[in-house]
């Protein structure tokens, strides 16, 4: 009963919920970005971003409960989420070969090093 | 979930069980999500985010797509963090390494992302996106989502595993391009090996 | 899916919650408040459903004992309790009251958490275990095969963080052999599993189950050739990455003491060890419940039953309990003999270098994963089978046809599918009954204990 | 469908076997490469055997009485945007082709296991056949005529790369690049003829092709390009009147005017005169005999010469009669020059090779009178004979260590009898033995297909010139005949030269022999060349196939004029003959048999008995002369005008010759007036041009250096400054570009929302 009644003000869980979450992960991820100097810590922040993205794309698709005229599920978001994750993933392998070259060239992996080619 | 639902619960009402659920994904990603922000050990920070994305594989399961929670965490857990995490490993100079960002970095940055994170609960909370009734009878069928990704989304899904084609000779052509420098960085790299053993050790 | 529509609500899952409303109204006199149906909840998982995995772990332990011992030409635990089988008991005990070490140069959070984060998700994985038709936690898991696979892929989070917390050079070596034979190894594993769940066209292990009811020629491994290789495919790859030997690389004890658990004792290690065990009987599952048939028998005895009863659930309650704990009792002697198969090839199998292991992978296992895949693919698009006779969707045996009659396949236009699986299960049979003559002629020739199989005469016993 | 799948599976076999022999082909080696390429062949065979066998049942299933061949099969695919298409079609021709060119390229494959066995380049060998194979099945297989011209394309490149296949051979290297050469020539005009279709019908299939301009046959002869030729500008003025009138019977596409049909049938069959070597563009042919044997037989005698006729036989329902007459002219020609040359030779595979181009001359000029049948039928059986006669002088050529003149010949039968046999039934086959007794007729293969087709001159130049048209059209008849007679004798004059007789050259005669694995293909063929005629159905096969193009023809623009030959459109008298016979010739073959078609035709049989005796004539003086190995025939040649004779066709009437002095002689020209124009006009032009510019320049540089290079400085320094004001905030750090990034998005989205807000008053 102390259960329920700690969450009774909102038992209905919406979109809005889902997207709050988003953006704070999504904001969590930028902090993420701005602050590590480890070049690893920052493609952590954009894996952060990407997930709050895809969580905007399922619980849109989820909320929006389209059906096509021939009453098949429209399950547009949960593709794109898909192609998110992948491509993710592939983002993930050639950034941490670049890094592997960095930290081979540099000796470090701090990013704050790579500036040469600065104006 | 509907049946753990029952397991777990029983008879409670059918909008608290997820309700309960959410809030215990929800915070698990948040609090995990904050953390990688905050915690300086990066393999720290790989475990946070680590957290994170099962509490958002959590989600997708609340969201009724359990396809896409199960690739989360095949893709993204099994793959894409023990990369990063084996990135870590291959790159740390001492086991706990940390950088620290400066004072007026941190200072500007947090309030840039408070701005940002005000301005869009304020842009959620004005828009009206009229989310349709649910309708929890209704599962969406596996079967539905390979249609798609190989009907519609076909010469997208064909790119994509072109994408991964390229990313995976690229990503090994990079890692390996090292071998032909010349002694001199082969040296050294033998060098940073050596030291990385003895600072370990 | 209207078959699975209609299995809902489990009769079984029904009973045990009127039970424990009964109970309440029992002991308290009221009809039980949430809180306290979750608690109760929460306590029958605790009670009932962990140990009774805890329990496979270490009966698996013990197995393992035993199954080395034999081939070793020694007796194996046989002390404590009835042919020691209480000795993992015993051990358990042992290291719940051994000292909980933490090294000094350790990262004591990680260090603490690696252990559960290897264990739980073991126990996430039993979630989708179709131990019965009416005995699946969540039968309506759509991705369920999938989703196995998912949870145990984050179990080698755990292994990674412990040897990478504690901060030790073998460990370290350990997580980073698990770490890339772990991400090579998923991909023949999925492929080959894709290849079964492209020949059975669902992914949801229920109705895997139902559909593999009409005897042994319905199983899907024997639906095609290109499955039957996958087959093995799986069975190498899971090995593999369930770190089981010929592919213990993360652990073995000649090169790097013992891997990733070097600086682990007590509980924390028995943690590992229960989800290396788990984990080896998951793996068992799947294997079972994707290509041997899931609960059923090799001659459909039980889809045929359940398919009588099922339709009047009611009158067939108690019926329908002894049919599911008789399904439950085949689910795990099956997975139970993959598991043996594991511990036959762990103890006879060297171990090879680490580039070697990946050798077979990258080389063989993927290339021929793919291959399978393809011809796999291309036999669904030239065979034709039930799919595509136009019928139903996903034809269950019994439910849609007589599995056992060639009138009905033929009307499904599946008559070469059939001539196919027919072979391919006959093949399959003399292979196991092959093994198990083998054996047999062992036993009959007293070469039980303490020789080996391919011994000319039997050693006299001394006296 | 099945024969569909059945016959893709067959294509793609020697692919396999092509890139498997590719990629390891050198790995395998000596013998193991050619094994691999044999089985694949001959898995292909199989499956063209069993495509041909549910093709028949399936006729059965149909219930048409023995009709040979189902319904054809057209499956098409979008390839590229803008309505090209590619895809296949299937109908008995097809099947009757596959089963053909399979069986052909096996035999071949196993012969050259002991042909081809000391060769260095083994493997590569059978990594070519493969390609061919492949590329020859897909080309019968295609549906569209864009994709029948890359698989075309595709046999000239395999044809280059086995006729120079020994490149270390100057004269190898130079055939196969004149092959090549002169394809080309041929094939622009393919070209041409494919974009004038495209430009008409987009790329269509072939039935569509024949339902949109199918009756092009049908239109009247003598209006376009001949006539001009002939008549002069006298025949322009009705030309033009009888143009307009004619048109809309026989196409759908108004902007397609008869000279269009004509000149495109024309130019389409420029790529048939370069593959099949007709007269001018023959003169590859010879040359190619430059490759291993075993290719010859394979390519330049059964399989891709003959690519030539099947397009023809492809196309034929859109030609006009003027570009069949075109068809026939040429086809004539070829075949009587090469009978002529083939009589003077002295190299066995060069009496091979010309006797190869006057069968495809005769096959070229069957198409072109209207006899699908006997043209595509003659293809058939020609491929088995020739393909036999190319392997047996393999066999002779392999045994006497690649000795080729007939010179050095003579008594070979006795030391490799079972070639000596089988090349004299091929030299039956191609001699065309055979009786006629009543209505049924015993002979070798050649004789049913060359019957049909002078039996269809016949009757063709007997109504040529009934209705009116030049007696001359009896030469479509006559030379056909004459060169059967000279047919026999030359083959006949090969056989004895090579083994008959005494041996004329010792050394080369002891040390002849022969093997097993090279003589079982020329034992099957020659079975093939005794049944082929009659045993095999390929005749009531192509037969079948030929009803099923004309069904293709759409029945709403079928003019009247099959069934009423007699009415037609006014046009000048010589050319009324042309036409009209050959509608009737065509509406006979199509199984009318109710009209004036049917007395012509049995009119044509008549005109047979001039022909039933020439291969004993033929042979019999080949025997004759030659039976004293050469003392006869050197005896003959002493004789002024018959050595002249002799010669001139030794050299082959100097074609090269003339090739050279005309072809090279007018390019050297031109090349010396273009380089005298260049030197003096253009050079000229050039030097003027920099002589001003020169001048120019001195005005400009007093510009650039008191107006131009100060505004640049000044520039330069502005962007200087700019610059390193720029500078600054690059730091090269990449967080803080995320940063001020960050902090743009969300000073502006705040911003944005607050305007937002405070206008909409919420």
């Amino acid at each position: 009963m102390e259960l329920t009644l700690a969450i009774s003000s909102s038992p209905i869980i919406g979109l809005n919920h889902y997207l709050v979450l988003a953006a704070f992960i999504f904001v969590c991820g930028l902090l993420s970005m701005m602050l590590k100097r480890n070049a690893i810590g920052i493609l952590m922040g954009v894996e952060l971003i990407l997930n709050a993205a895809n969580i905007n794309l399922v619980a849109f698709n989820r909320f929006s409960y389209a059906y096509s005229p021939d009453h098949k599920p429209m399950l547009d978001g949960q593709v794109f989420a898909i192609f998110v994750i992948v491509l993710a993933a592939a983002e993930a392998a050639v950034a941490l070969a670049i890094f592997l070259n960095y930290y081979n060239n540099f000796n470090t992996i701090d990013v704050e090093r790579a500036q040469t080619l600065k104006g | 979930m509907n049946s753990i639902a029952s397991i777990l619960a029983l008879s409670v009402d059918a909008q608290t069980v997820p309700a309960v659920l959410f809030y215990l994904f929800a915070g698990i990603s948040a609090a995990s999500a904050l953390g990688v922000v905050l915690s300086r050990n990066i393999v720290r920070t790989a475990v946070c985010l680590l957290f994170t994305l099962v509490g958002v594989a959590g989600l997708y399961f609340l969201l009724e797509s359990e396809f896409l929670a199960a690739v989360q965490l095949v893709v993204y857990v099994g793959g894409t963090l023990i990369l990063i995490v084996f990135g870590v490993m291959l790159t740390s100079k001492s086991p706990f390494s940390r950088f620290e960002p400066k004072a007026g970095e941190v200072v500007v940055a947090i309030a840039a992302c408070i701005i940002l994170f005000a301005a869009l609960v304020m842009a959620i909370r004005s828009a009206d996106f009229r989310p349709q009734t649910l309708d929890t009878t209704q599962k969406y069928p596996v079967v539905a989502l390979g249609q798609a990704l190989l009907g519609d989304y076909l010469v997208p899904f064909e790119l994509a595993s072109v994408v991964l084609l390229v990313v995976m000779i690229g990503a090994a052509y990079l890692a390996k391009s090292r071998k032909r420098d010349d002694k001199r960085a082969v040296a050294r790299g033998a060098a940073t090996l050596s030291q990385k053993a003895r600072q370990w050790s | 899916m209207s078959i699975l529509n209609a299995l809902t609500p489990h009769p079984v899952l029904a009973a045990a919650a009127d039970w424990q409303k009964t109970f309440f109204e029992i002991v308290s006199g009221r009809p039980p408040l949430v809180w306290e149906q979750v608690t109760a909840s929460v306590a029958l998982i605790a009670m009932v459903f962990v140990p009774s995995v805890l329990l496979l772990a270490m009966f698996s332990i013990w197995w393992e004992r035993k199954v080395c011992a034999h081939m070793q030409s020694r007796p194996g635990p046989n002390r404590v309790g009835p042919i020691g089988l209480l000795q993992s008991l015993a051990d358990g005990i042992k290291l719940i009251l051994k000292e909980d070490l933490t090294p000094a140069a350790a990262d004591r959070v990680l260090f603490r958490l690696a252990p559960y984060l290897s264990f739980a998700p073991v126990f996430a994985a039993f979630l989708a275990l179709p131990f019965g038709p009416n005995l699946t936690f969540e039968p309506k898991l759509n991705a369920g095969v999938f989703w196995i696979l998912a949870v145990l892929s984050v179990e080698v989070m755990g292994v990674i963080l412990a040897g990478w917390s504690s901060n030790n050079k073998w460990a370290i070596y350990g997580a980073m052999r698990e770490a890339c034979q772990m991400v090579s190894y998923e991909i023949p594993l999925g492929l080959s599993i894709i290849i079964g769940v492209m020949a059975a066209g669902t992914l949801n292990l229920v109705e895997l189950g139902h559909l593999q009811g009409g005897g042994i020629h319905t199983w899907i491994v024997f639906k095609n050739p290109f499955v039957f290789c996958a087959f093995f495919v799986y069975f190498i790859a899971s090995l593999a990455s369930n770190k089981r030997a010929p592919f213990d690389l993360p652990e073995s004890e000649s090169e790097l003491v013992a891997g990733f658990h070097t600086e682990y004792s007590g509980m924390r290690f028995a943690f590992f060890f229960f989800a290396e065990y788990a984990a080896m009987f998951i793996v068992g599952s799947i294997q079972t419940a994707l290509f041997l048939g899931g609960w059923n028998d090799p001659f459909g005895i039980i889809g045929h039953y359940y398919s009588q009863w099922i339709g009047d659930p009611a009158a067939h309650r108690n019926s329908l309990i002894v049919l599911n704990l008789i399904a439950i009792a085949i689910f795990i002697t099956k997975a139970l003999g993959i598991v043996f198969v594991q511990m036959w090839i762990r103890w006879t199998l060297p171990r090879p270098r680490i580039d070697q292991v990946l050798y077979v992978c990258v080389k063989v296992l993927i290339p021929a994963a793919c291959v399978l895949l393809l011809g796999a693919a291309l036999w669904e698009l030239l065979v034709p089978s039930w799919h595509q006779a136009g019928l139903i969707d996903n034809p269950l045996p019994w439910f849609h046809y007589n599995p056992r009659s060639w009138s009905d396949w033929a009307r499904g236009g599946a008559t070469t599918s059939l001539v196919v699986q027919v072979i391919l299960a006959l093949i399959g049979v003399s292979i196991v009954s092959a093994i198990a003559l083998w054996v047999g002629y062992a036993f009959i020739t007293r070469r039980t204990v303490k020789q080996r199989l391919t011994d000319p005469d039997p050693i006299p016993e001394p006296a | 469908m099945t024969v569909a799948v059945l016959l893709l599976i067959a294509t793609l076999l020697p692919l396999l076997s092509f890139a498997i022999l590719a990629f390891v082909g050198k790995r395998m080696g000596n013998p193991l490469a050619g094994i691999v390429g044999t089985f694949f062949i001959s898995a292909s065979f199989v499956c063209s055997l069993a495509a041909m066998i549910v093709w028949l049942s399936l006729d059965v299933a149909e219930g048409r009485a023995f009709g040979f061949g189902g319904q054809p099969i057209l499956k098409t695919y979008d390839w590229l945007p803008g309505g090209l298409q590619i895809g296949i079609y299937v109908d008995s021709l097809t099947v009757v082709m596959f089963s053909m060119i399979t069986l052909v390229a096996a035999l071949v494959h196993v012969f050259s296991l002991g042909y081809m066995a000391d060769d260095r380049r083994f493997p590569r060998f059978y990594t070519y056949l493969g390609l061919f194979s492949f590329s020859m099945l897909a080309l019968v297989l295609s549906g569209t005529l864009l994709q029948l011209f890359i698989f075309w394309e595709l046999v000239g490149l395999c044809s280059y790369l086995l006729i120079g296949f020994w490149y270390e051979k100057k004269t190898a290297s130079n055939a196969a690049i004149k092959a090549f050469v002169t394809n080309r020539i041929g094939d622009v005009g393919f070209i041409i003829g494919l974009g004038l279709l495209f430009c008409h019908l987009g790329n269509a299939t072939f039935p569509g092709i024949w339902g949109s301009l199918g009756n092009a046959g049908m239109a009247q002869s003598g209006q376009v390009l001949i006539l001009p030729m002939v008549q002069g500008s006298a025949g322009a003025a009705e030309l033009s009147g009888s143009l307009q009138k004619a048109e809309p019977q026989f196409t759908r596409f108004p902007h397609v005017t008869t000279t269009m049909l004509t000149l495109m049938g024309i130019a389409l069959f420029c790529g048939a005169i370069g593959k099949s070597a007709q007269f001018p563009l023959h003169v590859w042919l010879p040359d190619a005999m430059e490759g291993p044997t075993p290719v010859s037989a394979l390519i330049h005698a059964a399989t891709m010469v003959a690519a030539g006729v099947y397009l023809v036989g492809r196309i034929f329902p859109i030609l006009t009669p003027d570009a069949k007459l075109f068809i026939a002219i040429i086809g004539c020609v070829t075949m009587t020059i090469a009978a002529l040359i083939a009589m003077a030779q002295t190299d066995i595979k060069r009496v091979l090779a010309y006797s190869t181009l006057s069968q495809l001359g005769l096959m070229i000029l069957a198409m072109g009178i209207g006899s699908w049948v006997g043209g595509l039928f003659h293809l058939i059986t020609h491929a088995f004979f020739k393909a036999l006669l190319f392997l047996g002088a393999g066999n002779v050529i392999h045994a006497a260590h690649h000795e080729q003149e007939l010179t050095e010949f003579g008594g070979l039968w006795r030391k490799i009898p079972y070639t000596a046999i089988t090349f004299g039934v091929a030299v039956f086959a191609i001699a065309g033995v055979g009786v006629t007794v009543g209505d049924t007729m015993i002979g070798f293969a050649g004789y049913f297909s060359k019957d049909l087709i002078l039996h269809h001159a016949g009757a063709f130049a007997w109504l040529a010139t009934k209705e009116g048209g030049h007696t001359a059209y009896w030469l479509f008849f006559w030379l056909p005949t004459i060169v059967a007679y000279l047919t026999a004798f030359y083959m006949t004059r090969c056989w004895m030269l090579t083994f008959a007789g005494r041996p004329r050259n010792q050394k080369l005669y002891d040390r002849a022999r022969e093997t097993p694995v090279m003589y079982i293909p020329l034992a099957v063929l020659s079975v093939l060349s005794v049944i082929g005629g009659t045993a095999l159905g390929a005749r009531q096969m192509i037969e079948s196939a030929a009803k099923e193009t004309n069904n293709y023809f759409d029945p709403r623009l079928r003019p009247p004029a099959v069934a009423n030959p007699t009415a037609k459109v006014a046009q000048p008298a010589h050319f009324a003959g042309f036409s009209t016979a050959w509608q009737n010739a065509g509406a006979y073959a199509h199984g009318d048999t109710s009209t004036i078609a049917s007395d012509a035709y049995r009119l044509g049989e008549r005109s047979l008995k001039y022909v039933s005796f020439a291969f004993v004539v033929g042979i019999g003086l080949g025997i004759l002369v030659y039976s004293k190995g050469l003392t006869i025939p050197n005896a003959l040649l002493r004789v002024p005008p018959l050595r002249w004779l002799n010669i001139w066709l030794y050299r082959a009437m100097y074609f090269d010759e003339m090739y050279a002095g005309v072809v090279v002689a007018c390019t050297m020209a031109l090349a010396t007036v273009a380089a005298v124009v260049d030197r003096y006009v253009i050079d000229a032009l050039v030097n003027l041009s920099a002589r001003v510019v020169r001048r120019g320049a001195v005005l400009a540089r007093l510009c650039d250096q008191f107006v131009l290079d100060r505004a640049v400085s000044a520039t330069a320094e502005m962007v200087q400054e700019i610059g390193a004001a720029a500078r600054a905030p690059q730091t090269g750090r990449i967080r803080t570009y995320v940063t001020a990034l960050m902090v743009a998005v969300a000073l502006s989205l705040a911003g944005a929302i607050i305007v937002v807000l405070s206008t909409t008053g919420r």
